[in-house]
């Protein structure tokens, strides 16, 4: 009897996947597969057809001084990416969801990231970059200070991709500790003033614990963005000064559609892949069940 | 008696969220400057600046800017229904049921938020000449509709919906679609809507995939019209460019003004004691 | 019966360049009524041959496209492209092949054979503003002809204020994106050749190379006239109009944009020699796709040989600039008179007779971008140029071996 | 109300066979076996964390049973969808649908079966009526008070007219007036319409009142399962005693009040505050401790012998706390429980009769 | 418990001025002006919806008064933000955290205001006794019963020993049996430690029992003011009258009992169904339509001239639908109220009792 009621659970609940799961796979994981599989072939140019390399592209792969740098560079990236956007989504979720005078002018300013394309952004962006009449200069010429070529040196290169990161990514996640911000029973809170907390425990005590599930969400795609966010690279340092502010993702961008050299960039790829499985799905698994959901 | 609230920790907070919405809208601002300004103003920000709208003029003139404004509702119309059923379905099952296999395929789905789809092009592309959907808009469409991210934000909205409002609708006799279209549908409305405005901003400003897919004017989405400014033989024309980004932007823009109220209205205050 | 064709093109000028495109196109189509050609946007240089070479992997290759002609190479090796030779049937076709500027038809033949056909190609100049020359005391219609001049006069033309803080730089050379390019021209003048015609060899340790990129170091470390780091390209005319430099080394494709927003008087002029004159060329050519059929491929050479025809050639040099890159086009009337009132745009054209190709290799876009790490790297300072040349070297040797 | 329903809805008998819930160690529900026939409305009552609503939702099918199997009309459901039993239910926390209105809310059950809109109107009307919510229609739960609340979910269930009627403390959040109302509505609503009720409470007001059956649970097992009278009559242990009967039955150790004499069992003597009488020289004697005020009634409480005693006297007499008082009782008021298993022991009544007559 | 707390807290007066609330046209509290003295336990009570929960919350300030003033302690704190008006309140909703485990729950206000962890933990095992919670510290909410979920929410208001301490019916899931307790409990601290004691409840009993003053609302506005017994033997109102007391005071026009002769003012008689003794030629005689058993005593439905008339009897009465009945009563349990306003009429009483004993 009781297991007549599982089995009819399975059944609704594979039925309610399959949609999804047929289009999963025709478009995300046979792909991704065939496409990994040349990491063991050479890339096949023309008249010469891949041959099978076994494991020689990794053994390239760990001999090249470049990734390791891409590599680093991601780290750090992630580092200055991943703490402050979600820090700030979440302020400003906390202060556009509140009594703020001017908050539909605030919630608007917040979205603007995720409205304009991030391309026509970069340029935007490469304005206030630029060393001389840039606007960051004009703004510290005023103050005396000389005029700084962020972007093209190797020092701030990388750290002027991350502000721009920031300004993207926290607007974006915004959005989503605004949805969820509705969810929280207002007597909660209620509850909370009453017991004399301030706004500030009533944010640590209950609103950070109950927003959890969405933190686990968006800190699993800020793990995730900081490797795929780049397309704003390609105009603001295109990777320069000499890979100081190349991500892994750009590395192989440049590899697949610049050398197209596929096999490399398969290659390059199940690195990726393997690191953000360690780390985005091993933080789901090792996370979701400490979540509060209800 | 109002007044008397608007205490110090008050403003603090009200300053200091003023001065990072200002220094977020930054660039739109300087978008907006760029494109009502002769080019000469790019980089001077004097008040008695002539205004001008030529840069739109420019900007309309350089591509089929109709067309592919048609082009792209159309896309983004059908990214967004599609994605909204697909990811509901799937979202609902990892929420609620319990089956074999539902850590694996969670796991796949997480997978394809690892995926960078643009590194599938080469393979998605011969799918499409296989599917005879080469330069059609389904072909940009289909790759991106069953979404990891969807699926995930919709599976967390959904574990943080009473249970008590589920077992309520299934004792009047709801069966689970009808438990998932009258109950948990309507209490993810927030969700949705940020997921709606998400996805719609991601793919009207997506554009490497459209471009290689498609050939043609009646296929094709803004994005290919704006990149006809991004010029490499010749220095950025920023006013232009930016003139180009508002044009295209401006319906998202205007959207999200539209919506914005929604998401501050509380859908879920009562009802659960 | 008519013959479709799928035509690729990039654009990188801006708007303008689209539409003489679908215009010039259209014009050919009312001339053919069997031909049908499908012009198809495809975005930046890079974004055409990644469209190219996605769309040919797929299976669904276009019949023409304009591609880099530095991408050749690649190309060849892609197994995508088929010499234009094939389709040149007649005496009069062949003598057609070599109406073109020399320069520019270097980068387009290998191993005897003719892969692309000049369309949209630029070649660097030196941009100078007059008034800047007048203020800092140098004769405005004189520009520095060697680098010795290059440098003293910038350090006239650099103005710093109390604080050290510059205001003017004497020059400019952008190195942002693609800095191989402009510093092959420092390259040239010094007397050395990059990489050889076959494209399966590199210099880049040669010491006159070395020297090349010592003295665009020595621009900024040394005499302090241009400024430090990584300089962007793109806001490089931007900087000019601004009075931010003095001089600059941009590409001819910006002519229509400096004469239309700088706001002082400005010069343009060959770049300066050393042991000679030189530059690079730049740009895009026509390229004829393998998986078309014959006639199809006929269809494409004659439309090829349409639009680089005097008349066609003239329309569209004049919409955006670049250089026509046939001698005859030069010699209609339409374009003697645009030159009359527009004379800088010769100055690219003259140039042509000391312009080389521009660095191509096989693996062309992973060889550059080797030299562009080192070229990058010495100018941030964080190799000397001897060092960062001799590894970039190695790395291309590697790269290139097997192509020997 | 009358002229909506011509006919009667058959209710279906609730079988319970051995049924077990158990959360990790502990058993919510401990092998409960009971049968609430067609067409009864039977009261589960006990106190707080009994496994009262663990219970009705295993009735329900919200919750899977561990052990043990439910049947339905003589059909085994234990396996069955919640949305297949053709129950209603009325939740302890309401589960109101947030995003409807209260008319939504109601009609919530018909519009998912598809009944047409001028029989839901109609419907809607009735039962507004009934609960005094015409005027709250078309407001959202959030607008409601507590009790306004709780109508609504009340009205959810009821106008399925369902075989099966579960409630979950219904009436817990409306004040008395609205309370005595529903209890009487409700009650001759299940018995006009016919339908089974299942109803929780831990109000033994209620209890007695609408119940054809009580079962008394208590740490997850039955206590006893009898109609009202004979619960209050003749409860089978000192729990239920205790439970039933507000206040609650004095139960007086025999150490305390030597009632059989000395070497007697020790028992536990079981006598209500409202059986107690003013008697001088009766055989209950105590010194007041506190008194509480209860309208008609005044609450006194009485130290016998180290235990606490409660007396029900009229209003009228005037007592204050430190006067010693006697009282009496009717010998059929007396009860007897064992003093280990807490059972009733009515063998014993005759041998008390005799001796608190004699004293 | 005893032990606990050495120094009491002294409770503050709270005084609420002009107080209105609306929401949109309607107005949920309309113009309250109520004094509720220091260190007192008073009760808002009413009937569902009549904005005892509002003006709670407009004291707890938590919703925001749309006009009018409310001090606590002399000082105006209208406008001050909730968590610095210093009091305690347990939620009608619980309003627990389900993030926190039931122990972490209770001692939340303590951690917020950096109470040492010993003394937390001391005064936690206190609460926790007296609760009845000591097995379930560790639990989530949500896997507690209804009742226990009140009762955590208790502790969270009682561990505090705030100046003020608000309660929206705090008790309305927990089982008669422990309602008793709590009522006596709360009481009982309440006084010890003597804060001041805003208590909403519909129940009645509550109310009488446990008042030093309650506050009777009606309809957004105040009915009576007034301590438990004065509210129960001198209604102000024939609705005070009505609500007050279980079952309900029978309110019977003069036109059904025409005690006052022919041509006197048509009003309202009260009589309540304990007053009402069965007493053969007895003023008030009916025809018994329904008979509801209690317990104790026995509810009889008569039909008095048209109106329904309800009487207490002792259960040992048997009585039978269909039996004519008659009754008499001691005049002064008799009340008279104005048939249009509803307003106690005192000045006639003396002339019904002379009226009633001649007849
Ligand atoms: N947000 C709101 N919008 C509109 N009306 C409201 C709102 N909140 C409460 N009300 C109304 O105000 C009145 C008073 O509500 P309140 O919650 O104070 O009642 P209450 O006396 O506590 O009742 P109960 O005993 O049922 O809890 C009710 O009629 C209610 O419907
Ligand atoms: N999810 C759970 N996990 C562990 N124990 C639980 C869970 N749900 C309920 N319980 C426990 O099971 C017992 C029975 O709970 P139930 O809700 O049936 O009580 P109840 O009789 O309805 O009480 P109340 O009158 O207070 O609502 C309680 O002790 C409760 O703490
Ligand atoms: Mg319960
Ligand atoms: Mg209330």
């Amino acid at each position: 009897m009781k297991a007549l009621k599982l089995k009819r659970d399975w059944i609704i609940g594979w039925l309610l996947l399959l949609p999804a799961m047929v289009f999963l796979f025709a478009f995300t994981h046979i792909p991704a597969i065939t496409s990994l599989v040349s990491s063991f072939y050479s890339t096949p140019r023309g008249r010469r057809p891949a041959k099978f390399l076994g494991l020689d592209n990794y053994q390239r792969m760990f001999d090249d001084p470049v990734f390791w740098k891409v590599l680093g560079n991601n780290l750090w990236f992630a580092l200055g990416t991943i703490p402050l956007s979600i820090a700030l989504a979440i302020v400003m979720a906390l202060w556009v969801n509140d009594k703020l005078p001017g908050r539909g002018f605030a919630r608007m300013a917040f979205f603007t990231p995720t409205v304009l394309p991030l391309i026509a952004v970069a340029n935007i962006w490469l304005f206030f970059y630029t060393p001389g009449f840039g606007l960051f200069d004009q703004l510290l010429g005023l103050f005396g200070l000389p005029a700084t070529n962020w972007l093209g040196s190797p020092e701030t290169a990388l750290n002027s991709v991350i502000v721009v990161t920031v300004w993207k990514e926290a607007g974006f996640f915004m959005i989503f500790y605004l949805a969820a911000l509705q969810a929280i029973p207002k007597t909660l809170i209620e509850a909370a003033q009453i017991e004399g907390a301030n706004r500030w425990t009533i944010f640590w005590r209950i609103t950070f614990p109950l927003l959890m599930p969405t933190t686990l969400f968006v800190s699993i795609n800020a793990v995730i963005n900081c490797f795929r966010l780049v397309d704003h690279i390609f105009i603001l340092t295109d990777g320069g000064p000499d890979n100081a502010s190349a991500l892994l993702l750009f590395y192989i961008f440049e590899t697949a559609f610049r050398f197209w050299e596929s096999g490399y960039a398969a290659t390059l790829t199940v690195a990726l892949l393997v690191m953000l499985c360690l780390l985005a799905i091993g933080q789901f698994f090792f996370f979701d069940r400490k979540v509060h959901y209800k | 008696m109002t007044s008397q609230r608007i205490s110090y920790d008050r403003t603090l907070n009200t300053v200091a969220a003023w001065t990072l919405a200002l220094l977020w809208i930054l660039p739109l601002a300087y978008a907006v400057w760029t494109a009502i300004h002769p080019a000469a103003y790019e980089a001077h920000f004097t008040l008695s600046a002539p205004l001008t709208l030529e840069n739109f003029q420019k900007a309309w003139a350089a591509a089929p800017f109709a067309r592919y404004f048609l082009n792209t509702i159309l896309l983004v119309t059908l990214i967004l229904a599609c994605q909204f059923f697909l990811c509901t379905l799937a979202a609902y099952a990892f929420a609620r049921f319990e089956f074999p296999g539902r850590s694996i395929f969670f796991t796949l789905v997480l997978l394809q938020l690892l995926v960078m789809p643009d590194i599938l092009i080469v393979e998605n592309y011969k799918t499409m000449r296989l599917l005879d959907l080469v330069d059609t808009i389904p072909a940009i469409a289909l790759p991106y509709v069953a979404s990891g991210f969807g699926i995930f934000l919709l599976r967390q909205t959904f574990l943080t919906v009473p249970r008590e409002l589920d077992e309520a609708a299934r004792i009047e006799g709801s069966s689970a679609l009808g438990v998932l279209w009258r109950v948990y549908i309507p209490l993810a409305k927030p969700t949705y809507l940020a997921y709606g405005l998400v996805s719609v901003s991601h793919h009207w400003n997506n554009f490497l995939w459209p471009l290689i897919v498609t050939n043609s004017e009646e296929t094709r989405p803004v994005t290919v019209g704006l990149s006809v400014f991004s010029a490499i033989d010749s220095g950025v024309e920023w006013s232009v460019i930016n003139a180009a980004t508002l044009m295209t932007s401006g319906p998202l823009l205007i959207a999200f003004l539209l919506f914005q109220r929604q998401f501050v209205q509380s859908f879920m205050r009562a009802g659960i004691k | 019966q008519a013959v479709d064709l799928q035509f690729y093109f990039p654009v990188a000028v801006g708007g303008k360049a689209a539409d003489t495109i679908k215009e010039l196109t259209d014009g050919y189509m009312s001339a053919n009524p069997d031909v049908k050609i499908d012009a198809v946007y495809a975005g930046s240089y890079q974004d055409t041959v990644a469209k190219a070479i996605t769309a040919s992997r797929g299976g669904n290759p276009p019949q023409l496209s304009v591609i880099l002609s530095a991408d050749m190479f690649t190309l060849i090796d892609e197994d995508l492209i088929t010499p234009f030779d094939d389709y040149l049937t007649t005496d009069e076709e062949k003598e057609w092949l070599t109406g073109f500027y020399p320069a520019f038809m270097e980068n387009s033949q290998t191993g005897g054979k003719t892969y692309g056909i000049p369309f949209q190609r630029s070649t660097p100049v030196l941009y100078w503003n007059k008034e800047a020359f007048k203020e800092a005391g140098l004769d405005p219609e004189v520009a520095p002809a060697t680098w010795d001049e290059m440098v003293s006069f910038s350090e006239k033309l650099t103005k710093k204020d109390a604080n050290g803080n510059v205001s003017q730089w004497g020059v400019r050379i952008p190195s942002s994106g693609f800095p191989y390019w402009l510093f092959q021209g420092l390259a040239i003048e010094n007397g050395a050749i990059l990489a050889n015609a076959e494209g399966n060899k590199t210099n880049f340790d040669d010491p006159k190379v070395v020297e090349a990129l010592e003295y665009l170091v020595d621009l900024s470390t040394k005499h302090e006239v241009m400024a430090p780091g990584i300089i962007e390209w793109g806001a490089t005319p931007k900087a000019f109009f601004e009075g931010q430099t003095a001089m600059m080394w941009t590409s001819t494709g910006n002519l229509t944009n400096v004469h239309d927003n700088a706001p002082f008087d400005f010069g343009v002029a060959m770049l300066p020699e050393k042991a000679q004159r030189g530059a690079p060329t730049g740009g895009g050519n026509f390229y004829l796709f393998k998986g078309a059929s014959d006639e199809q491929l006929d269809a494409a050479v004659d439309f090829v040989q349409w639009i680089t025809a005097p008349d066609q050639s003239a329309k569209w040099t004049m919409a955006t600039g670049y250089v026509a890159p046939r001698p005859a086009t030069w010699e209609t009337d339409t374009m003697k008179k645009y030159a009359e009132g527009f004379p800088q745009v010769l100055v690219a054209r003259d140039q042509l007779d000391h312009a080389k190709a521009e660095l191509a290799t096989y693996q062309n876009q992973r060889v550059t971008g080797v030299l562009n790490d080192a070229l990058a790297a010495a100018i941030t300072g964080q190799k000397t140029a001897e060092e960062a040349l001799s590894e970039a070297q190695k790395q291309a040797d590697a790269i290139l071996a097997e192509y020997r | 109300m009358t002229s909506r329903q011509s006919v009667a809805v058959a209710g279906e008998e609730i079988r319970l066979e051995n049924v077990v819930k158990a959360y990790g160690d502990s058993r919510a529900v401990d092998d409960i076996s009971v049968t609430l026939p067609a067409g009864a409305f039977t009261v589960l009552l006990g106190p707080s964390g009994c496994g009262k609503s663990t219970t009705l939702r295993m009735i329900a099918g919200l919750e899977e049973v561990t052990s043990g199997a439910i049947t339905i009309g003589g059909k085994d459901i234990t396996g069955l969808n919640a949305a297949r039993r053709n129950i209603s239910m009325v939740f302890q926390s309401y589960a109101l649908f947030p995003h409807l209105s209260v008319a939504e809310n109601i009609t919530f059950g018909l519009k998912v079966r598809r009944v047409a809109k001028a029989e839901r109107e109609d419907r809607l009307k009735t039962v507004a009526d009934l609960l005094g919510l015409p005027l709250l229609l078309d407001r959202k739960p959030s607008q409601l008070s507590g009790g306004q609340q709780q109508r609504v979910a009340l009205g959810r269930a009821i106008i399925a007219e369902k075989p099966v009627c579960l409630m979950d403390e219904p009436l817990s959040n409306l004040d008395a007036k609205l309370r005595h109302e529903m209890r009487v509505e409700i009650r001759a609503l299940q018995q006009q319409l016919g339908f089974t009720m299942v109803y929780v409470t831990h109000d033994q007001v209620e209890a007695i009142t609408m119940a054809d059956q009580v079962v008394l649970l208590n740490g997850g097992k039955i206590e006893q399962v009898a109609n009202p009278r004979a619960l209050y009559e003749k409860p089978a242990t000192a729990f239920a005693a205790r439970f039933i009967g507000s206040p609650p039955m004095n139960i007086i150790p025999s150490t305390s009040l030597p009632l059989l004499g000395e070497n007697a069992p020790d028992v536990l003597f079981g006598l209500r505050p409202e059986a107690l009488e003013l008697r001088s020289e009766g055989p209950v004697r105590g010194r007041v401790r506190t008194i509480e005020y209860l309208g008609a009634d005044t609450l006194v409480a009485c130290d016998v012998g180290g235990t606490d005693v409660l007396a029900r006297l009229p209003s009228g007499r005037s007592v204050a706390a430190g006067d010693a008082l006697s009282f009496g009782f009717a010998p059929d008021t007396l009860h007897i429980f064992d003093q280990t298993s807490g059972k009733r022991r009515d063998d014993l009544i005759t041998q008390i009769g005799l001796q608190v007559q004699s004293s």
